[in-house]
């Protein structure tokens, strides 16, 4: 049954300026969400940042002016799922190293930041190109 | 990117009047930073009072303010940052890299240049 | 071409529970519009009303709590369309009274309020059931 | 709905603790209104300061309010309304209807149970 589910698919323009439309949409999420037991301001936060994370990977490392910029967000029960498409060339998610802490590297945080966030992240290509699907039990 | 400056005592402070610091300000601010330096401020304090939202590319801004201000032996201090923002920096162990102070008079007080956790350490 | 489209489709269960969260995101598109230059505020609170109204009437006249609610926003240049769908027996648009200042009746306010804040308000069949479609010129 | 009593010289002062009046809590803040009435309270002031949103089912619930007042000879007075939530009463031309005060000391002040504005009438 779809009858419980809260479901958003949106298309922006490939630009950092809607960055922050995603973000706060997903924060409003966590606000809103029926029954749910945990910090709501925290969960807004990590929302916010994984949609952040996600999408300015596309932008930066995927992105064409021509093409939409698509995320879907799905809410079914306690189960939520992100996904964040691309028509790049893809890249191997496994091989993404996790940061030195030492090295104070100015990049190379935003795939450790999603995968700490969330409980389980994958990326693998579509017909039309790729997705990365972040999965999360509230 | 809306930023403000002031001088108190010697330093540089800046104000960022923005929400978020993500990728869509982050390479501004850095490039704004490094302007700042090479034209000889040096001692720079920069309020996030107004910052809720701080992502990875915000993060490599502060990185990098941090990084030059050292190589030119000057100071790079952070004032008013919100505890969602504190986390970012725990969360990716950048706590003990920043110079963190609570507010500006904090910051001027201890111009040290030096980390306020170091002078506790050994 | 569709690259400077913002599009948002949204499914939510058939529950007044969720008209804030809808009324919000519209609100959030609102403030976060480039090139908008009119009061924010109050395309904002417009928004959050519209959308509020449209749904509501679905809820009360047309709901089925085994059919997800759908709501579609876009916005094109200065074009925004919003698309409410039902799946009930449909009513007649154009038939809906103004209503009455005099008359202190408790309903008969939402269409004459969508009406009044968007440029135009159009309801049809669709293969599905019915859309409500309003638009406005930003 | 959260919804808070208090008693103030004879009135009954609520105060609606939501950001929104709409299709999901009007129905509840109506047969809440209705209650009251009907257990005695005839002289009520509802604060609405905490409402930043009212669709025409909140409008339908306050009406419901101002003409159960009247039927029982009571009082329904409106406080603390936002500008946004003004500018719905004006769309809908109910600014006149209701007796709407800046705040509740206002509201006590003027007990009579008028509509401000008919004191200004002819
Ligand atoms: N959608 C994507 N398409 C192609 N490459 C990507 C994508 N997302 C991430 N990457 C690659 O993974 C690397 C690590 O990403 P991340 O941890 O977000 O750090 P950063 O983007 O700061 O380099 C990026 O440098 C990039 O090479
Ligand atoms: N989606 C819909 N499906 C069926 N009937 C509708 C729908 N939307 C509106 N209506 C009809 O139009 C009338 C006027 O709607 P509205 O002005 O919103 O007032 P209210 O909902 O308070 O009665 C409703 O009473 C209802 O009969």
């Amino acid at each position: 049954m779809t009858r419980n589910r809260i479901k958003l698919e949106i298309e922006i323009p490939t630009q950092t300026r809607y960055l922050g439309l995603i973000g706060n949409i997903g924060e409003q999420l966590a606000w809103d969400l029926s029954d749910y037991g945990g910090d709501r301001d925290v969960l807004a936060y990590n929302l916010n940042l994984v949609l952040t994370e996600a999408l300015s990977n596309v932008i930066k490392h995927a992105g064409s002016d021509n093409q939409a910029l698509r995320v879907c967000i799905s809410i079914e029960g306690n189960s939520l799922s992100i996904q964040v498409h691309d028509q790049g060339l893809g890249f191997d998610l496994e091989g993404v190293p996790c940061p030195d802490p030492e090295d104070l590297c100015e990049r190379g945080r935003g795939i450790f930041i999603i995968r700490h966030l969330m409980d389980s992240v994958d990326y693998r290509k579509t017909d039309k190109g790729n997705v990365l699907e972040m999965k999360k039990k509230l | 990117m809306n930023i403000t400056l002031d001088n108190k005592d010697g330093s540089t402070l800046l104000r960022f009047h923005e929400e978020r610091l993500d990728a869509h300000n982050s390479k501004e601010l850095k490039d704004y930073l490094l302007e700042l330096m090479d034209s000889g401020s040096k001692k720079l304090i920069l309020d996030l009072s107004e910052v809720r939202f701080v992502d990875s590319s915000g993060l490599g801004a502060l990185l990098s303010g941090h990084k030059n201000a050292g190589l030119r032996e000057g100071r790079f201090a952070l004032v008013g940052v919100q505890s969602r923002v504190q986390s970012m920096f725990e969360l990716t162990r950048l706590t003990r890299v920043f110079e963190i102070y609570p507010g500006v008079e904090d910051a001027l007080a201890d111009g040290t240049g030096e980390r306020p956790h170091d002078s506790k350490q050994d």
